[in-house]
């Protein structure tokens, strides 16, 4: 099984594709951690994208998909943000996978 | 025409499933073309290889087996209601670390946009369930 | 752009009532399973308009004769099912 | 993904929220058909108008709460929210007791949207 290790802490589960296996085990150093296997270094402009995908998915138990994704940066973040190339630039490869993983949300179902 | 057949009900605990499977049957004698078959919802324990059925009652999941392989059919499972109602091909038991697996060999997994997508390629689409 | 209803369930579910709200002039109704159960029923509505079946094989296996089917309610077979979603731009199940 | 023949996908929901899965199954299929950027009706029917009422605490029986998603689906660009004017009106709920804005409709409204729908699912 995959996993995490922290410091002073039982290990991280995660599944194969690298998402948490409990929700509840995230915390801001382990989404470092996540973003270090990718690797990716997160400055504050992936913190205030993965700060709105947390408020959404608390707010309304989803993990979007690309498509609302996209829109759900818009809405909150602006529409200069609220864009594919942004996004891509941010989390290169799947912005809306890679960006859910490292929230510590589910994987997006139906997700291109 | 080109057909796609949603099931949502599982064997034996309804007619349903066994409607589809009839439904499919004479729509392939007829000379119609089945885009796919969806197994959606409860519908995924029509693909459960482990299922016994009594010597003298119909087996069902033999038959939907039968009809896919001899018309090679596309028949998809659902992944997400399948791994909840423990429907696992090899590779999702390899990464939920399972000890078994036991989708039937003629059916795939995968999601709902499987369905969508037939949806949108298909003349008609024909549900069975409750 | 007429549809056909499949309707699954007995009087004692709403599948029925539910599917006479839902009904345009030129839809056909078709009862499978128990919704062979309706016939009775549903013959005392007739509705403007709209044809109705049941599934031959549903009703003989529920010792309903399919001769003596109530209004102008037919017996079709699963042939005519498939000829029936065939004939219909869109097919709606009612359960 | 964005196919040029979008499809107006009709979906009634008319199951309880929780007492099964079928509400829930319904709306993750209305979710896949949004990424395919399909023309989406999303009706609630019968007793799935319940699925809409405000004030839902699933976590006491450790169910996710459905009612919440519906807020989101904007998002998603399914805008287009019915509820059954009669099923609303037998259960003695009211408009302003749904967690969204759904339009009322009569039955021969539902019987319209059906009839300009390529597809029809109903759970």
């Amino acid at each position: 099984m995959k996993s995490l290790k922290l410091p002073q802490r039982p290990p991280i589960a995660l599944d194969k594709d690298g998402y948490l296996r409990n929700m509840s085990d995230w915390s801001p150093e382990v989404a470092e951690l996540l973003a270090a296997e990718i690797p990716l270094n997160l400055s504050a402009a992936h913190w205030e994208v993965i700060d709105v995908l947390r408020a959404f998915y608390q707010a309304h138990g989803l993990s979007p998909a690309t498509r609302p994704f996209v829109k759900l940066v818009a809405r909150d973040l602006g529409a200069e943000k609220g864009r594919s190339i942004y996004l891509m630039k941010l989390f290169p490869g799947n912005p809306a996978l890679i960006a859910s993983k490292l929230a510590g949300l589910p994987r997006p179902s139906n997700c291109f | 025409m080109k057909l796609t057949v949603l099931v949502h009900a599982a064997p034996y605990s309804s007619q349903a499933a066994y409607s589809a499977y009839r439904f499919s049957a004479s729509a392939l004698a007829a000379g119609h073309e089945i885009y796919r078959l969806f197994f959606y919802y409860d519908g995924v324990h029509n693909s459960n290889s482990l299922s016994i059925q009594a010597q003298d009652e119909f087996d069902l999941i033999a038959a939907w087996r039968t009809l896919i392989d001899t018309h090679q059919l596309d028949a998809i499972s659902c992944v997400s209601s399948a791994l909840k109602r423990g429907i696992l091909d090899a590779q999702e038991a390899a990464r939920y670390e399972k000890s078994a697996s036991n989708l039937a060999e003629e059916f795939t997994l995968s999601g709902l946009g499987q369905l969508v997508e037939a949806s949108m390629m298909s003349d008609r689409v024909v549900s069975f369930g409750g | 752009m007429s549809s056909l209803h499949t309707i699954n369930k007995s009087t004692a579910h709403c599948a029925m009532t539910s599917c006479m709200k839902a009904l345009q002039s030129g839809d056909s109704i078709l009862l499978i399973e128990d919704g062979v159960y309706a016939s009775a029923q549903l013959s005392q509505y007739n509705i403007e308009g709209v044809s109705i079946y049941a599934l031959r094989e549903d009703l003989l296996a529920r010792g309903l004769p399919t001769t003596q089917l109530p209004g102008a309610i037919q017996a079709v077979s699963y042939c005519d099912f498939v000829d029936l979603v065939c004939r219909h731009q869109r097919c709606v199940s009612w359960t | 993904m964005s196919i040029d023949n979008a499809k107006t996908i009709t979906f009634i929901s008319r199951s309880t929220p929780y007492g099964h899965g079928r509400a829930k199954a319904c709306l993750d299929m209305v979710l896949s058909a949004a990424v395919f950027e399909q023309k989406i009706n999303f009706i609630f029917m019968d007793d799935g108008v319940w699925q809409l009422k405000k004030g839902q605490t699933p976590s006491n029986i450790d169910a996710k709460d459905l009612s919440a998603a519906f807020a989101a689906l904007p998002l998603y660009e399914v805008n287009d929210l019915y509820v059954e004017a009669s099923a609303i009106e037998e259960r003695g709920l009211s408009l302003d007791e749904l967690v969204v804005p759904a339009q009322a409709i009569e039955s021969a409204k539902i019987a319209e949207l059906i009839s300009l729908s390529d597809v029809v699912f109903t759970l």
